[in-house]
């Protein structure tokens, strides 16, 4: 059987299965489209903890070199230092080797513009035209690149948080937090706890290893954090934190060992974004309305594009935002940098946390009380087409937004959204309203229209 | 290898150095392993490596399990009509189309007869290039047969949708040069089963091409001599295999091949069918004046690349289709350039009226200048969205901004659109104004500022 | 699981399972390489009636018209007829799509060079060289190869038989033999009862048929001639003829409806030779001293080579050999062509027996009685070479022949030849003596003396 | 691609050109299918491309769910030593030994520390053109390490070979060119450890090579310059990898790279060891005169090619085994070519006599005339053909004539050779007599012979 069809080549990125299609032919054949499309200059090349992540580096550097790009090579990092290294030494672009929150037998690549953000789509397709037509240019070996490593790279991306941060640094250590980090074994292993004990915390890191693979599934959803609300629990801890396998997304359980829906790191994060930084907040159709009420009580602008990093990161850079995100778990600070970073999102939500007192559970209920639900349905992307042409009438009578599928938003303040994945065969549905049992009433509705045009 | 062009429109190369048996096998394998085995039919024009590649082709499907179905020596168009017409699961054509005798190429077509949009060739693609192929054991192994009969049914569906009553009583005298290629036998044909009186020039298909396969004004010195030679009421021009046509009048002038979709929509919205007219970004304007001359009908604009214009068609309903290039497709008959179909529906558009040329200076004609400039691909979309940050030209009507695909810019009678190739390492520029003067200067503005982006 | 092991590519010409090893890429890679090799002119191509015949066509007329040869397509024909028609119109060379008595699974490339032989191992290495290294000679759309047919070229090759046999015709003709033909629906079919028709027989033929698979395996050995012998019997017919997939082996079945041994073939065909044609027999060292028994009758010297068809064929030519063959049913008429022919086979066994009148039996017991026993063990070829050292010892008192591995002759005339494959992973043991116990009890010994060896 | 040889002794090209990421890759991930995962231990020699080479060969290793020790730059016998005496179950070098420092090249290695022969290489190759990998799945990939003492006990392996008290008690001055290649650090190491004094020149291994790295007679002035400066007792040419070594006298002339396989015969046999000497087809005669010298001692040749020779070394129970080119290899210590075991020989040889020139002295010499006619490979080995149907020359004995690897015929004090080029399109002619003019006119008669028959 041909395995190919788990190779998802794409403007995002590539994604593969090791032992099927995440061969070394494939990776050793987009370093060098990478390496020709960038024309020289330096690559910062770095992983994950996946085991298939040695033989990913070593063919990425194989190809770069001979392209006669140079590579700073991070060996294990997290995306966010990986994109921070990038514009710390000027380098021509990244790729980080990562699947981020998939299953094990995943890896996938992601391509590093020179300003530190994943490649833009027109980017994106400039590559895939490279790597399709494989005329590569090679260099002959006197042209060949360099190959240096930074073990430092990490360091000097969370000292610089670390900076930002200033003068709150004293008011987050005066609470003397107690806090339980779990890095899922993943990329932030061995750097979250000495990052937090910077800010004065005393930390407690769990699933803190480079090489004993993933100890639970690595998206950082409230399902998989078990063993997070049960080590908060029996150390006492004021709040834990847990982080994806690249290191990139963030999602927060409480004191009373709790976790909390995907979209309270955002949400944490938007509510201690200083008064001093101005901008609107941007974030996705698809996050919570409490980013609204955030925006109303701060006097910002909130901003929301299609779902997708890349989508929020142009927002944000065209309209200079103070803060911006995705409900998934990504925070996004452009004062460090333009992309999604759970250091900088434990740093903000620590300082959020020391100013307004008080605990984790009281932060969450100061919000109006809400709940977020979500369903998946499997549709080809041309029948998805039809479907969603059949909810616009279907929803016509209400306030829709069709900037990116159809998000109806009722006077209450309760939302629906609904939008064809551009990477599975999939509709997703999300909606949000006072309470769970009243956004369920609004996700069926949405599912009994699509069966209901389907069953024609 | 640089001739290799290996892209969303298929693998296309040259013979002796590029497009080599291991390529074509592989590609072909490639497509056997997308479409999971199934009928595919196959076809090809009349270049001399055709039977070469033929073979190559072959050995790819038939390894990956496909049945296949060989169409022979057929136009384009009736392959993809076949494909779309029949429980195919898909097709590939054996043709480069108007390039030169030592190119050729295969074209990947879908089952519905369109060709692959950009995501299908990019699966396609990474099958290629991952060579992960499906491999059928020697039991699951499937025959291998021909189709003599998909060129005439085609000619049969084309006849179908004419008023042949009305062209027949013309008694019109047509002049072809089907350029020794693929509609050599069929071209005549079709002119014979509608009532016209033909004579016929370049129709030995094993013989080499006589000049450049493409029906550009450049080509058609030959044709246009036999058309003032025969007293003809008309000339068409093929191109190898039998998507594009060229034009004469019977004065012996040659009106471009942007007149070919200008006439094909003033005949389909003469006869009012319905729905809008989808032509690609750089089809002249001259559409959009046809289309308001007939009740402000609806013109939508697409991407480049018949795949595009063609399921645009097929999903906006359109009532016709096209390219500049001489390409127009006929909904009600296929979602494929069709030259033959296109010779038809003019033959009757004139039949209607009084002559060709006539018809031809009723319909509005603006000047348009083309230049191309080498940049390599991965350095052309950075050049491109450096020029759309740095906005529009003062003249340019923001509103009619289009940069999905390229960019184009357009206020009342004039436009010019910047792309990159698809296929080669250039930049394209495209401008149209009423005067020549004012679509030079337009290209020459442009070009100006690419080079300073590069 | 890589399945490139069921690939043999070797000085015999390549083999593989289709599905898995007989890919279109491998042969499309080596019908460049032949073109490359021969450098113009023109191929013949034929194919046994294996469904993956079409499939392989395809592919090797697409890469020899793409060096520049012409191609003259035979579809399917017998493997004599390819070699035929090489040297009839003056080709550069040929090549035969067949795995001849393999399963269906399994197809094969034969190469033949422009004399109709198969390319002897110094040429297969140079065809071999020109494969790894991949670098083809491919010629410009205007000089590429023509493709033509040759729907006549198995009867020009049948009818140069018949004029060779010439007045020996009306013999045959005479005594109206009654004959049965397994085709085992391979080449042959539909060819070979028109051929022996044209020699006077009255023909029935079974399995006659291009398109319905093999009814039993391709091998003519005894075991698989089940059908062959009920029909013989069944039509009281004089003589069963079988023939292999591409027809270049021949079995005997005797009027009593009993297949002969694999030998009776080649014994029949040398003591039908006639006397006027001088020159020796050649044949291996593994066929039957029934070869050495006629030599004498008709004062003609035996000459042994190792096994393999292109060793004999090499000696017959420097010898110019009035007969020779293997074993294994392949019989070589050199005043035809130097190749194995079934058809040249079953002419000669007809002349034979319409000369000596008589049955098929009495033919057959005309000879001194005895036995062929064989044996096969799995044996490295690393491990061979020492098994054959210690049996050198063992047999070190005997008369032996070194010339390939080992061959003993005792004064009785009975002998033994242990030889190990160079093909698979296996040691041969033939033997033969006057009665089947005889030749069991000298094959037992040489097994026992290997495996004495191996389990030191 | 035309600098690309893809044949028995592994993947060697000109990097930038033809020996590119994929090709090196695909063919590491071949070997990698060919061993069926296992422990694979690589090195490199000291060229510039061996780091992007090195880690295209572990994405191949890795992806075939091979465990990878990596030795880092170090001699190639050093390599194979170390894959003989572990539990791997195979190695690559990767390194173009002698070639131009723009080459590199992938050489495989069984698990007893050979080079893989004809029949395995066809094995890998096949799979190589195939392109049917294993793939291990994520959690079936192996670790990678390093392995830095590899170096280090190869020289320990050699010295405990050698008389080190009698070359201590000469106090001997060495003069060596390490090319900067890899035994730049090795070579001194090797002298220091058995007690000679040392002056090393391009030692550098991050420098370029200072000269073409092979260690033939023209490449020996800046050597044979430094001998005479200092004046030591011999001086010892490496190439980048370590398999060839090159020698100059006291004096500073250097006698050629036939010499060292003599030197090493000499010594071997001087000690008494038993077994027979192997030498390849064109290796000077003076080796079976060295031979007979010692007690009609036995000579075997065999066909050209590192493999054949150390396979017939391992089988024959050889006491020490060689090729003209300058490599010899010792079966007490590796079945490799092995520069600094040689020198290490030779060393002790000079210990025990005069002097090194001295001990050149006493040995016998030829002349020998080496040429190479292009030719297509394959046309090249049916001119052999040909050449072989022709019979043996007048001169020659039919009794001493070898056709297995080439033909060579020879008679008494001469012979000649003529085999195809393993890698190149050329034929090769060899001739070897008393003097030179008598060995060139062998040459001349053969080159014109098969002018005659190409």
């Amino acid at each position: 059987m041909p395995t190919v069809r788990t190779l998802k080549t794409g403007v995002s990125g590539i994604r593969g299965v090791v032992g099927e299609s995440f061969t070394p032919q494939l990776l050793v054949g987009f370093a060098q489209a990478f390496g020709t499309y960038l024309d020289g200059g330096t690559v910062v090349v770095g992983r994950d903890t996946r085991p298939s992540g040695e033989m990913a580096r070593n063919a990425l550097i194989g190809g770069l070199l001979a392209t006669g790009c140079d590579v700073l090579d991070l060996g294990i990092a997290p995306v966010p230092t990986i994109q921070h290294t990038v514009r710390r030494v000027g380098a021509s672009g990244g790729i980080a080797i990562t699947a981020s929150h998939n299953p094990q037998e995943w890896n996938a690549l992601k391509f590093i513009h020179r300003d530190g953000v994943m490649l833009r789509p027109y980017q994106a397709e400039e590559l895939l035209a490279v790597y399709y037509q494989a005329n590569y240019t090679l260099v002959g070996s006197g042209r060949l690149g360099k190959l240096e490593s930074d073990p430092g790279a990490a360091r000097k991306h969370l000292d610089e948080i670390l900076d930002l941060v200033g003068p709150d640094k004293e008011l987050i250590a005066k609470r003397r937090f107690r806090v339980v980090v779990d890095c899922c074994n993943g990329a932030a292993a061995g750097l979250t706890q000495p990052f937090l004990r910077s800010l004065g915390c005393e930390v407690i890191a769990i699933n803190n290893s480079r090489d004993r693979g993933f100890p639970r599934p690595p998206e950082p959803v409230p399902q998989h954090l078990g063993q997070l609300e049960a080590a908060v629990r029996e150390h006492g801890a004021d709040i834990g934190f847990a982080q994806d396998a690249d290191a990139d997304r963030l999602a927060i359980v409480t004191e009373a060992g709790v976790a909390l829906g995907e979209d309270f790191a955002l949400v944490f994060a938007c509510d201690a974004t200083d008064p001093s930084e101005p901008g609107p907040f941007v974030t996705t159709l698809s996050t919570s309305r409490m980013i609204d009420e955030i925006g109303e009580r701060q006097g910002r602008q909130v901003l929301r594009t299609p779902v997708g990093e890349i989508n929020v990161v142009e927002a944000m850079r065209r309209h200079n935002a103070a803060l911006g995100g995705e409900g998934s778990g990504g925070v996004i600070w452009p004062r460090l940098q333009l992309c999604r970073d759970s250091f900088a999102g434990m740093a903000l939500i620590l300082r959020g946390l020391a100013r307004r007192g008080g605990t984790v559970t009281e932060w969450k209920d100061s919000f109006r009380p809400g709940a977020v639900v979500r369903a998946r349905v499997d549709c080809s992307a041309a029948e998805a087409q039809s479907v969603m042409m059949a909810l616009r009438e279907a929803y016509s009578g209400e306030q829709v937004d069709l900037t990116e599928g159809l998000r109806v938003v009722w006077p209450d303040g309760s939302w629906l959204h609904v939008r064809p994945s551009n990477t599975e065969a999939i509709i997703r549905v999300v909606a949000e309203a006072d309470d769970e049992s009243a956004a369920q009433a609004l996700r069926d509705q949405a599912l009994e229209a699509i069966a209901a045009h389907r069953g024609r | 290898m640089n001739s290799l062009r290996i892209a969303i429109g298929g693998a296309r190369g040259v013979i002796g150095e590029s497009l080599t048996p291991d390529v074509i096998v592989n590609y072909s394998h490639a497509f056997g392993t997308y479409v999971e085995g199934g009928r595919v039919l196959i076809s090809r024009d009349t270049r001399p490596s055709g039977q070469m590649v033929h073979h190559c082709v072959l050995a790819g499907l038939l390894a990956a399990g496909c049945e296949v179905v060989d169409l022979g020596v057929c136009p384009t168009p009736a392959l993809q009509l076949a494909v779309r017409t029949s429980d195919a699961v898909g097709g590939i054509a054996i043709t480069a189309g108007h390039n030169p005798t030592e190119w050729n190429a295969l074209k990947p077509i879908r089952a519905d007869g369109i060709f692959l949009n950009s995501a299908q060739a990019g699966e396609l693609l990474d099958i290629y290039h991952q060579r992960d192929f499906r491999k059928a054991t020697w039991d699951a192994l499937k025959p291998y047969s021909h189709d003599v009969v998909a060129g005439l049914q085609h000619l049969d569906a084309i006849a179908a949708e004419l008023d042949t009553d009305l062209i027949r009583s013309r008694n019109l005298l047509v002049a072809v040069d089907c350029v020794n290629g693929a509609c050599s036998e069929y071209a005549p044909g079709l002119l014979e089963r509608i009532g016209c009186r033909v004579v016929a020039m370049n129709t030995e298909t094993d013989q080499p091409f006589p000049h450049q396969p493409e029906p550009a004004a450049e080509n058609l010195s030959q044709l246009r001599a036999l058309v003032q030679a025969t007293g003809a009421d008309a000339g068409f021009a093929f191109d190898a295999d039998g998507d594009r046509l060229g034009v004469v009048c019977e004065d012996g002038s040659a009106p471009g091949e942007e007149m070919t979709i200008c006439l094909a929509t003033e005949m389909i919205l003469s006869r009012g069918d319905p729905g809008p007219v989808v032509v690609n970004l750089c089809t002249t304007q001259a559409v959009e004046d046809i289309a308001a001359a007939h009740g402000d009908r609806e013109v939508i604009r697409t991407g480049i690349g018949q795949a595009y214009v063609s399921e645009q068609a097929l999903n906006s309903r359109a009532c016709v289709a096209g390219e500049g290039s001489g390409g127009c497709l006929f909904p009600r008959i296929n979602y494929a350039n069709d030259s033959l179909a296109t010779m038809g529906h003019i033959l009757q558009l004139v039949a209607g009226r009084t002559s060709l040329r006539e018809v031809v200076a009723s319909l509005p004609r603006y000047a348009m200048t083309k230049a191309a400039l080498p940049c390599r691909t991965h350095n052309a979309f950075s050049a491109l969205e450096r020029l759309r940050e740095e906005g529009e030209p003062a003249w340019a009507d923001p509103a009619q901004t289009e940069l999905a695909d390229g960019i184009k810019y357009r206020n009342r009678d004039r436009w010019v659109y910047v792309r990159v190739s698809a296929t080669e390492p250039l930049i394209r520029v495209i401008a149209e104004a009423p005067t020549q003067g004012e679509s030079e200067w337009l290209v020459r503005e442009f070009l100006s500022a690419i080079r300073r982006l590069i």
